[in-house]
């Protein structure tokens, strides 16, 4: 049973596609269930921290890294991720003086490749999945960060723009009943 | 009169597109005096069937005048052509000059005045040939005759004769036909015909070469038109001849030689009108040589030739009326050839055609507008005068003939312009337009192109609009609409709607106008806000019984007449409309759906209506309604206590309505459905509309799925609204508690009592108690009843109060009775209507499982008079009837009596003689797997072969303190046998030792002879007897003889008796009886034993038999 | 160039429909509608007309007038596309024709991508119309 | 290859004996702008690297100095306090000097208190049936061994992981413990060892290790 | 050589699961002690380490020896503690706690939409990718005592 | 490779964000919400599939083609095993299902299959309803993680 078909298109379908077309009608069945748009991006979120916890564990296991004691650092292994599972790579820019602040810069993005927001929805924080991950991740690995969106290509700016603010660092959890 | 000689210049003549067919001449038939000559004369002309050669009869008279010949021309050099084609050539050769000349002639082979009537054949012969004189018109005659022909050769005298009329004739043989006037006619006149068609065929091929022979004279210079002309002619004479390859080859010779000549302006007319000719006949050659595409080719290049040759530009409309005419010819012709099987396809059929001649039509009609609007006179005197009787196709009445190079008369050539115009300004041309659309469509439909059709028809409505058919116009507009809305082509619907609008207004059509407006008005239409807000202000109007605004563009005329037909539309009062909305797509849209799709009876029912209006001003409404269908009946709810406000929408507000109802109670276990949903607009004072939705409209053919993800922009998600337009009306549960007391099994046979109760649970207390009681089954073995006796009829009304107060109980009864053990159910249906304000009827059914079981079984044994169980029956011979009862029901029962009854043929033996047999288990109770027995002797007095229904046996039964039942077995006997010997034994009970007692042995004959038996006493220890020891017994018919013994026994016990032995001899065989059946006697009749008691002490008193006999001694 | 796209639904309601020419849209409207009859026939399986090979999602030329060429195309998921061109423009190679379809056709796909589209609504994205007459043009 | 340290622990898990020996010196010094860009906190009472560490500077650094100024806890040596001198832009640039925390006696002490319930634990904890406790411990940095006497003192030395012959070390260090602790009558047991021979002959097998790079019986 | 047993702790100290192979000595407390002494010693173990150690330490704590087994420790950056309990001979251990980690533990845990990461693996699938694991490795032997 | 982690993961989500949602109560509801979201998904990704395809010949082939290029397209994998009867059911199976290999290998969790497989068969049916096939789409898991999904195409 096989068709004539050409294959390549397939892969390229598979790729992004995919996650773009479930995440477009999951945030469609979001703003349907929502009263706000505020609830709509608070819910984006959430659900990007739940994947972030998980996905960073993927992230190590195949990259093995070790810990980030610096941002510098944790921000060039962000980009990485930003490769690998969404197949782009952002640029790492306007840090803050006391370097405890970045951003991503993305001039394309898979997620929202095909989008094209209606003008009611304008305060909808379409890839706020994407910082809920970043939190999410990072928090697993004893970073508390802050993650927002700055620029959105979906809002008419010429890019993508993620922030990332560190908060502070995490302690292992004492074992009960020591010190 | 002018007018239609107008038409003629685009128009083609008659002659032109007649299927040219051979004329023949017929003369010399009287058909209206002569009935033979007028059947012959039928069957030549009117079979018009298709075998019919393509001949054309003609009765011509006798003094009939040909058109006269011109005189041959041996020369063309001085000769200058006044035109192409002369106007009466083609009819000439079409039906005044014929190809051959019959001549019929009443004459037999045996005529009595042959000689006489064959010269006046001949002179006949003579006139027409004179009459013909030039032409090369094949004459033949036919005799008539009356005579059937003998076979050729055989009649000698007609073969004579033939020759001697073909003489006098000066006819060559094959000229002289016979049509023997009989039966056969038909025959004989396609063999006739055949031949006329052979003559009319050579007669044109001659008259095709002299034409051609002409061709020599011309020279290209002076003689073109006679080029064309020839060559018309030729493919003319050759169509005649039906050799219409040929003919096609002309007629393309004639179009190329016509492309020759130069036009200018003054043949430009001629040209165009002969090249349509030829055209068309090139077309239609081409379809009949089934060269479609050829045809549709030559076609095109012929209009692409022509279509920029305007000619005159005063006179522009005849232009574009010829191309027109071109098109609408070639449809024709096409649509010809599909009707005789030619394949057309979507691409190409003949609709395209016609509408390419409506759309000149339409160029015509605006360059009429354009050119004849000026002239007002027709200018005398007539410069078209005799322009019927012109020489030439397609030439100027007002300078005829002229050589086209001769400058025209300017002032005569202004008249004739002007006259023509005003002539065309007569022209109804929306008239023809609309007939050629109409064309048009139907074709279009039949090549399966709905849509092009509709787009036609709207053009089609154009054009009624624009020559006023108002009416029309909308009727039209309004039909296509439907499908331009399903596909959802808003922006042609909106179109047509404006349009339709514009009509309704025209015609002061309210309903359509209101209903249109409410369409204008929906989101869908690319109306432009400011005609929306023309038209909702209209409405408004409209509302108010006011005449609406007509639109801005209109003129002021047509809007006077508009106003003055509106006057009238407001005079009813108040004004009512309702206008069905079912798939239209207004401004207003609603939907409506039962809450659940199941309601108990005593629920309210509810309906939940959303309404949306997409109109972009407030719209309120009067009054918003749902019907609902019910099978019983069908009842409108409307929205209650809403203010205006809730009632009054503005731009995309949607909104919720809540209907309740109660159910009727007889819709129970039925459906219903939401009808429709009316919105009552304007008032009822003066105008009112009521809109009327039909609840199942999908209108959004888009996946529910997908729209699922469509957002709602204030709160009501009208789109997902899932439709929900049928409910079931169920029983309301009903809060009564019913309970059944019963001991069971029930038992075969028995009245089974069953208790009903019933505690009211409701609320309420209830009245019309009814309780029913059936089995499931039907069927003659179970029972209903009241009473432990007779049966009633199911189902079974089980009597009890009609009232039952809240918690108030009551409890019946109802009896069942099985007449075999099996499982059933009994079915109690309980109804009543609960007394609460609203009262409803309520059911609750209660099913009993019942296990029916027999209380016992019966089984009967017959024994002999030794007790020992016999399989037959002896006449007249005593046998006991033994009874078994086999209690197994799991109740005690009391067998109250038995009685054991005999057939007829049976009674009992006279031992047991006091006719009633006492039961002897009467009275006695049996637990289970008890078994009681009962024992009665009979007899059987007939012999039977098999065992024959002995009696009944008949057992009064109860349950302990339960009612009595009677159950009846009937008893099966065995097979009863004659036996002459009857063997009886009467001894004492018993015997003393040494003390002697008498055996009598009773044998009797029960036949009619005399039977002679040998009886031996066989000896014993045990006893001393006296008696024969052996000897012969003879006994007398229907006696009985008695053995006597006395027997002394010697000891004590059960001591065998001597034993009998019986044989009977020879000398009476005839009774039958052979020894076996004797010992079987003796052994079933006679004891083997006996007992004998110890010698009692002193001196015994010896039993009286002994005593006052002597004893005979042997020794 | 092409004077007239429409992109026609699956119930064959216009979804998206541009012109060179904004004035004319009504009467190609009209045409594009006629050009449905068409399309149906050739998609009618019981009818077995043209030889045009229907496993090709390009139906080729639909019908011409004097005025101008009607081409067609279909999507496996019976979404039509119609494009108009003038009978005067004769540069316009069938394979051109082609290749400007198969680019709306990946236009369409996108938008319908797009995840506030609902696939069967008219099409109203700016950028799409944008794209769409530049495929007009170019060609 | 070198061995970092020495610990002998009595039976009771105190600490009796230590010696550092070249432990390395890890401090940076370097010049910072406002604002800082590391973050620093207050961990038992030191001030510590708590992220962002670059060139030298590690996560858990203590801040030795600020513009060579003594930090005793948060407080610098002139009195001020180090944390709100680096909340103050006027202040800077500064330079700062981070290091790895120095162990004081006492945390030594702790640190050895602390092993001996591992120790136990380890062999509570063992599959294995009578196993002993930790005997060899290993990080990335270092290796610990660990040797207990029968009278149940550890000799604990830390030193490279790569470092061999730690075994015999160890032995010799019983050896010289017994001979130049024990035997030495002013020396009574769970007390603190403090007798020049004992640490002359460490000194001497240390050295030896230093020359041949492993341990020789002698 | 063989493989006595494995401990699998989050960050936050629960014991996220274990399994044993052939573990002769039980520690005669229930597996909650057990676990709950476990992760205090490793966490104390950790801690010892970082201030013993000469230097900056980075994976710190790899293992430690006594006379009977090995005590193999992985930490994930993501706090994450594989305690793997090998005979003294084992080697290369830590790359099969990398393995365990990256192979099983990603791919049947954190992959598996039914397991909290938070609470203890309940996953039949992910035992038996385990268990399979373990036993096919070279220093998986049974010894037989 | 690396985003399939991705899509796993955004699927669990999609299935828990439909069943944690408060608004529904009764689980139906909930699947049919995923299922809805497959279904955009199925319906639009097609479009892009089928764009440079040929014409389909009929039902069967099309059905083809879901279980080859389209499943691998989706499903990293050709379906195992494709049956159908003619008159419109067809049985879909795949042995190793991707949503639910790294579930579990058996019957544990059996209960929660069903939620893992409701998008997948919208995406069947949106795909379908968008060549238009309309049909019910069931899935069926004995064990896991193989999973056959039945299609029922209705004629109308």
């Amino acid at each position: 049973m096989s068709r004539s078909s050409t294959k390549f298109d397939m892969k390229k379908v598979q790729n992004s596609e995919l996650v773009t077309l479930t995440y477009g009608a999951l945030v469609a069945q979001m703003i349907k269930d929502m009263d706000t748009t505020e609830d709509v991006n608070k819910q984006l979120e959430r659900l990007g921290y739940n994947m972030g916890i998980r996905l960073i564990e993927d992230f190590l296991a195949k990259t093995g890294s070790g810990r980030c004691l610096d941002l510098k650092d944790t921000a060039d292994k962000i980009q990485t991720a930003f490769k690998m599972y969404l197949g782009v790579q952002p640029n790492v820019a306007n840090w803050s003086a006391a370097g405890d602040e970045f951003s991503f810069i993305l001039d394309t993005n898979p997620l929202t490749d095909l989008v094209e927001i209606p003008e009611d929805l304008k305060n909808l924080k379409y890839c706020n999945l994407i910082c809920g991950a970043i939190r999410g991740a990072l928090e697993m690995v004893q970073l508390e960060v802050q993650s927002w969106i700055v620029q959105d290509q979906l809002k008419g700016d010429q890019n993508t723009e993620i922030r990332v603010k560190f908060i502070r660092r995490l302690e292992d959890a004492m074992p009960a009943g020591e010190d | 009169m002018q007018a239609n000689t107008i038409q003629s210049n685009s128009d083609f003549p008659p002659e032109l597109c007649v299927k040219p067919l051979a004329p023949v001449g017929i003369s010399g038939l009287d058909v209206i005096n002569n009935a033979i000559h007028k059947s012959v004369w039928e069957i030549f002309s009117n079979n018009r069937r298709n075998e019919h050669s393509p001949v054309l009869f003609k009765l011509i008279a006798n003094d009939h005048e040909f058109p006269i010949i011109k005189p041959k021309r041996n020369s063309y050099d001085w000769y200058i052509p006044k035109g192409i084609l002369k106007r009466n050539w083609m009819h000439k050769h079409l039906y005044e000059i014929p190809a051959v000349m019959v001549i019929f002639y009443d004459l037999d082979w045996s005529d009595l005045q042959w000689n006489e009537k064959m010269i006046e054949c001949a002179s006949r012969v003579q006139s027409m040939r004179a009459a013909l004189e030039g032409r090369a018109t094949r004459i033949v005659v036919v005799l008539i005759q009356t005579t059937l022909p003998l076979p050729a050769g055989e009649d000698t005298l007609a073969a004579e004769r033939a020759v001697a009329l073909c003489a006098s004739c000066e006819l060559n043989s094959q000229s002289l036909f016979v049509l023997p006037h009989g039966d056969h006619l038909q025959g004989y006149a396609t063999r006739l015909e055949n031949a006329f068609y052979e003559f009319a065929q050579t007669y044109y091929h001659n008259e095709a070469k002299t034409v051609k022979s002409h061709k020599e004279h011309l020279n290209k210079n002076s003689h073109q038109y006679l080029y064309v002309r020839h060559q018309f002619k030729l493919g003319f004479l050759n169509e005649l001849k039906q050799d219409i390859h040929t003919a096609y080859k002309h007629y393309n010779h004639a179009y190329e030689n016509l492309l020759e000549i130069r036009i200018v302006d003054t043949n430009s007319l001629e040209i165009r009108t002969i090249a349509g000719f030829i055209n068309y006949k090139i077309c239609r050659l081409l379809f009949l040589l089934n060269l479609a595409r050829d045809a549709i080719s030559t076609f095109k290049s012929h209009i692409d030739r022509f279509r920029s040759r305007i000619g005159f530009q005063e006179l522009a409309f005849e232009h574009y009326a010829w191309l027109s005419k071109q098109y609408a010819v070639f449809g024709d012709t096409f649509d010809e050839a599909v009707k005789l099987g030619l394949p057309a396809v979507q691409t190409q059929h003949p609709g395209i055609y016609y509408q390419q001649a409506a759309q000149q039509a339409i160029l015509r009609k605006k360059a009429c507008k354009e050119l004849c609007s000026t002239v007002i006179a027709y200018p005398s005197p007539d410069p078209l005068e005799g322009v019927s009787s012109m020489e030439f196709y397609g030439q100027r009445p007002w300078r005829p003939g002229k050589v086209t190079s001769e400058p025209p008369d300017p002032h005569l050539e202004a008249r004739g312009i002007q006259a023509v115009q005003y002539l065309e300004k007569q022209v109804n041309h929306s008239n023809i337009i609309i007939q050629l659309y109409g064309l048009a469509i139907s074709q279009y439909k039949t090549y399966k192109c709905p849509r092009t059709r509709r787009h036609l028809v709207l053009e089609m409505a154009d054009e009624c609009y624009d020559s006023k058919d108002y009416g029309k116009a909308l009727t039209l507009y309004t039909h296509m609409l439907w499908d331009f809305r399903k596909e959802k082509w808003w922006g042609i619907s909106s179109q047509v709607l404006e349009k339709a609008l514009i009509c309704a207004f025209l015609t002061a059509n309210v309903q359509d106008y209101i209903q249109l407006a409410l369409e204008i008005l929906g989101v869908n239409t690319t109306t432009s806000l400011d005609d929306k807000r023309r038209i909702y202000e209209n409405l408004k109007k409209i509302l108010k019984k006011q005449i609406p605004y007509g639109h801005p563009k209109l003129q002021q005329d047509v809007l006077q007449n508009a106003i003055i037909i509106w006057q009238p539309a407001f005079t009813a009062n108040p004004l009512h409309f309702s206008l069905d909305m079912a798939n239209i797509t207004a401004c207003i849209e609603t939907r409506a759906r039962f809450l659940k799709n199941v309601y108990e009876v005593d629920q309210n029912v509810t309906v939940e209506i959303y309404i949306r209006s997409t109109c972009p001003f407030p719209l309120s409404f009067a009054k918003i309604s749902v019907t609902i269908n019910a099978p019983n009946c069908n009842s409108e709810f409307a929205v209650t206590n809403v203010d205006n406000i809730a009632l009054s929408f503005h731009k995309d507000e949607v909104k919720k309505f809540i209907i309740e109802f109660m159910p009727d109670p007889h819709d129970i276990n039925k459906e219903i459905q939401i009808d429709s949903i009316n919105i009552q607009l304007g008032n009822s004072t003066e105008c009112s509309v009521d809109l009327r939705y039909s609840s199942y409209d999908e209108s959004s053919k888009n996946h529910p799925e997908l729209l699922h993800f469509k957002r709602s922009h204030n709160g009501i998600d009208f789109d997902n609204v899932r439709p929900l337009s049928t409910a079931t009306i169920v029983p309301r549960e009903s809060k009564l508690n019913i309970s059944f007391d019963h001991r069971w099994p029930a038992l075969v046979g028995e009245w089974y009592q069953i208790v009903i109760n019933i505690i009211n649970e409701e609320l309420f207390g209830i009245r019309d108690l009814k309780i029913e009681v059936a089995l499931d089954e039907e069927s003659s073995e179970t029972e209903l009843s009241l009473q432990p006796t007779s049966a009633c009829k199911q189902p079974l009304l089980v009597n009890s109060p009609k009232n039952l107060d809240f918690n108030g109980k009551v409890s019946t009864h109802f009896f069942v009775r099985v007449h075999k053990a099996c499982k059933c159910h009994v079915t109690v249906r309980v109804t009543y209507t609960l007394d609460s304000q609203k009262a409803v009827l309520s059911i609750k059914t209660g099913v009993i499982p019942l296990t029916v079981v027999e209380p016992f079984e019966v089984s009967t044994k017959y024994l002999s008079m030794l007790m020992s169980e016999i399989d037959r029956f002896y006449v007249d011979e005593e046998f006991g009837v033994m009874n078994y009862i086999r209690f197994c029901s799991p109740w005690t029962i009391c067998v109250e009596d038995t009685l054991l009854e005999f057939n007829a043929l049976q009674v009992p033996p006279g031992k047991s003689a006091e006719n009633s047999i006492a039961s002897q288990i009467a009275g006695r109770s049996f637990n289970g797997e008890e078994i009681s027995a009962e024992l009665h002797i009979a007899t059987c007095q007939k012999s039977t072969d098999q065992g024959s229904n002995l009696g009944k046996y008949s057992i009064k039964w109860k349950r302990e303190n339960g009612i009595s039942t009677t159950t009846e077995i009937a008893i099966q006997g065995l097979p009863c046998y004659f036996m002459p010997i009857g063997l009886k034994l009467s001894a004492p009970a018993h015997g003393f030792v040494r003390t002697p007692m008498l055996l009598r042995y009773h044998v009797q004959n029960r036949s009619q002879h005399l039977i002679q038996l040998d009886v031996v006493m066989q000896a014993t220890e045990a006893f001393m007897f006296s008696g024969y020891k052996q000897f012969v017994v003879s006994i007398l018919p229907n006696s009985t003889r008695t053995l006597q013994y006395n027997l002394y026994p010697l000891i004590a016990g059960s001591v065998a008796l001597p034993e009998l032995i019986m044989s009977c001899n020879a000398d009476n065989d005839s009774l039958g009886i052979n020894k076996d059946q004797l010992n079987a006697l003796i052994h079933r009749s006679l004891p083997t034993h006996i007992y004998v008691m110890p010698q009692v002490k002193g001196d015994p008193k010896l039993p009286d038999i002994v005593a006052n006999q002597k004893i005979a001694v042997t020794s | 160039m092409a004077v007239c796209v429409a992109i026609i639904g699956k119930d064959n309601a216009p979804k998206f429909f541009a012109c060179a020419n904004p004035e004319e849209e009504l009467n190609f409207q009209y045409k594009v509608l006629s050009s449905l009859d068409i399309v149906e026939e050739k998609l009618n399986p019981t009818v077995k007309t043209s030889t045009a090979d229907l496993r090709e999602l390009y139906l080729g030329m639909l019908y011409s007038l004097e005025t101008h060429k009607i081409y067609g195309y279909v999507t496996n998921t019976k979404i039509k596309i119609i494009i108009i061109v003038d009978s005067t423009n004769t540069s316009l190679r069938d394979n051109e024709i082609k290749s400007m379809f198969k680019k709306i056709h990946s236009e369409y796909a996108d938008v319908v991508c797009n995840p506030f589209y609902i696939p069967g609504e008219p099409i109203t994205s700016k950028s799409f119309a944008m794209n769409i007459k530049s495929i007009m043009l170019q060609a | 290859m070198v061995i970092y340290g020495i610990y002998i622990v009595s039976k009771s898990g105190g600490l009796i004996f230590n010696y550092d020996n070249n432990t390395p010196k890890i401090e940076t010094e370097k010049k910072f702008n406002y604002p800082l860009d590391i973050k620093l906190q207050v961990e038992n009472k030191k001030i510590i690297v708590e992220f962002g560490q670059r060139d030298g500077i590690h996560v858990g650094h203590v801040l030795y100095a600020v513009n060579g100024v003594q930090v005793t806890g948060r407080q610098m040596d002139d009195g001020q306090d180090a944390l709100e001198l680096l909340d103050k832009p006027e202040n800077y640039p500064v330079t700062l000097k981070f290091g790895r925390p120095k162990m004081t006696t006492n945390e030594k002490i702790f640190l050895a208190s602390m092993f001996y319930p591992l120790f136990a634990i380890a062999s509570q904890l063992s599959p294995e049936p009578k196993s002993s406790g930790i005997e060899i411990l290993e990080s990335d940095t270092f290796r610990l061994n660990c040797f207990q006497t029968l009278t149940g003192v550890k000799i604990m030395t830390v030193a490279d992981p790569m470092q061999p012959g730690m075994e015999i070390f160890l032995k010799k260090i019983y050896e010289i413990y017994a001979d130049y602790a024990l035997k030495n009558p002013f020396y009574s047991l769970e007390m603190p060892i403090r007798c020049e021979l004992f640490d002359s002959n460490l000194k001497s097998i240390l050295e030896q290790i230093e020359k041949t790079g492993t341990v020789t019986n002698v | 050589m063989t493989v006595y047993n494995i401990y699998i702790f989050d960050r936050s100290g629960t014991l996220l699961y274990y399994q044993e192979w052939n573990r002769f000595k039980q520690s005669g407390m229930t597996r909650e002690e057990e676990a709950k002494l476990m992760y205090g010693m490793l966490f104390s173990i950790k801690s010892f380490v970082t201030k013993i150690s000469p230097t900056d330490t980075k994976e710190g704590f790899l293992y430690y020896k006594t006379s009977k087994y090995t005590l193999h420790y992985l930490e994930t950056p993501s706090g994450l503690k594989f305690v793997l309990n090998t005979d003294v001979h084992s080697q290369g251990v830590r790359e099969i706690l990398q393995l365990i980690y990256s192979q099983v533990y990603v791919e049947y845990v954190v992959k598996n939409p039914m397991c909290n990461l938070s609470q203890p693996i309940s996953s039949e699938l992910f035992k038996t990718k385990l268990d399979a694991y373990i036993k096919q490795l070279p220093i998986f032997t049974t010894k037989t005592v | 490779m690396t985003e399939d982690t991705l899509f796993e993961l955004l699927h669990s989500e999609v299935v828990h964000y439909a069943l944690q949602n408060d608004e529904r109560s009764n689980q139906d509801e909930d699947l049919s919400i995923i299922e809805y979201i497959g279904f955009s998904v199925g319906y639009r990704i097609i479009e892009r599939l089928t764009k440079d395809m040929s014409r389909f010949k009929d039902e069967l082939d099309t059905m083809k083609f879901i279980c080859t290029d389209f499943w691998s397209a989706v499903y990293k994998k050709q379906i195992d095993n494709l049956r159908t009867n003619h008159q419109g059911v067809y049985v879909l199976q795949d042995n190793s299902f991707r949503f639910l290999t790294k579930i579990s290998n058996g019957k544990q969790y059996l209960e929660a299959a069903s939620k893992y497989v409701a998008f997948t068969c919208g995406v069947i049916r949106g795909s379908l309803s968008n060549l238009n096939i309309s049909c019910l789409v069931t899935a069926e898991v004995q064990n896991m993680p193989s999973c056959k999904f039945h299609i029922q195409v209705q004629r109308t």
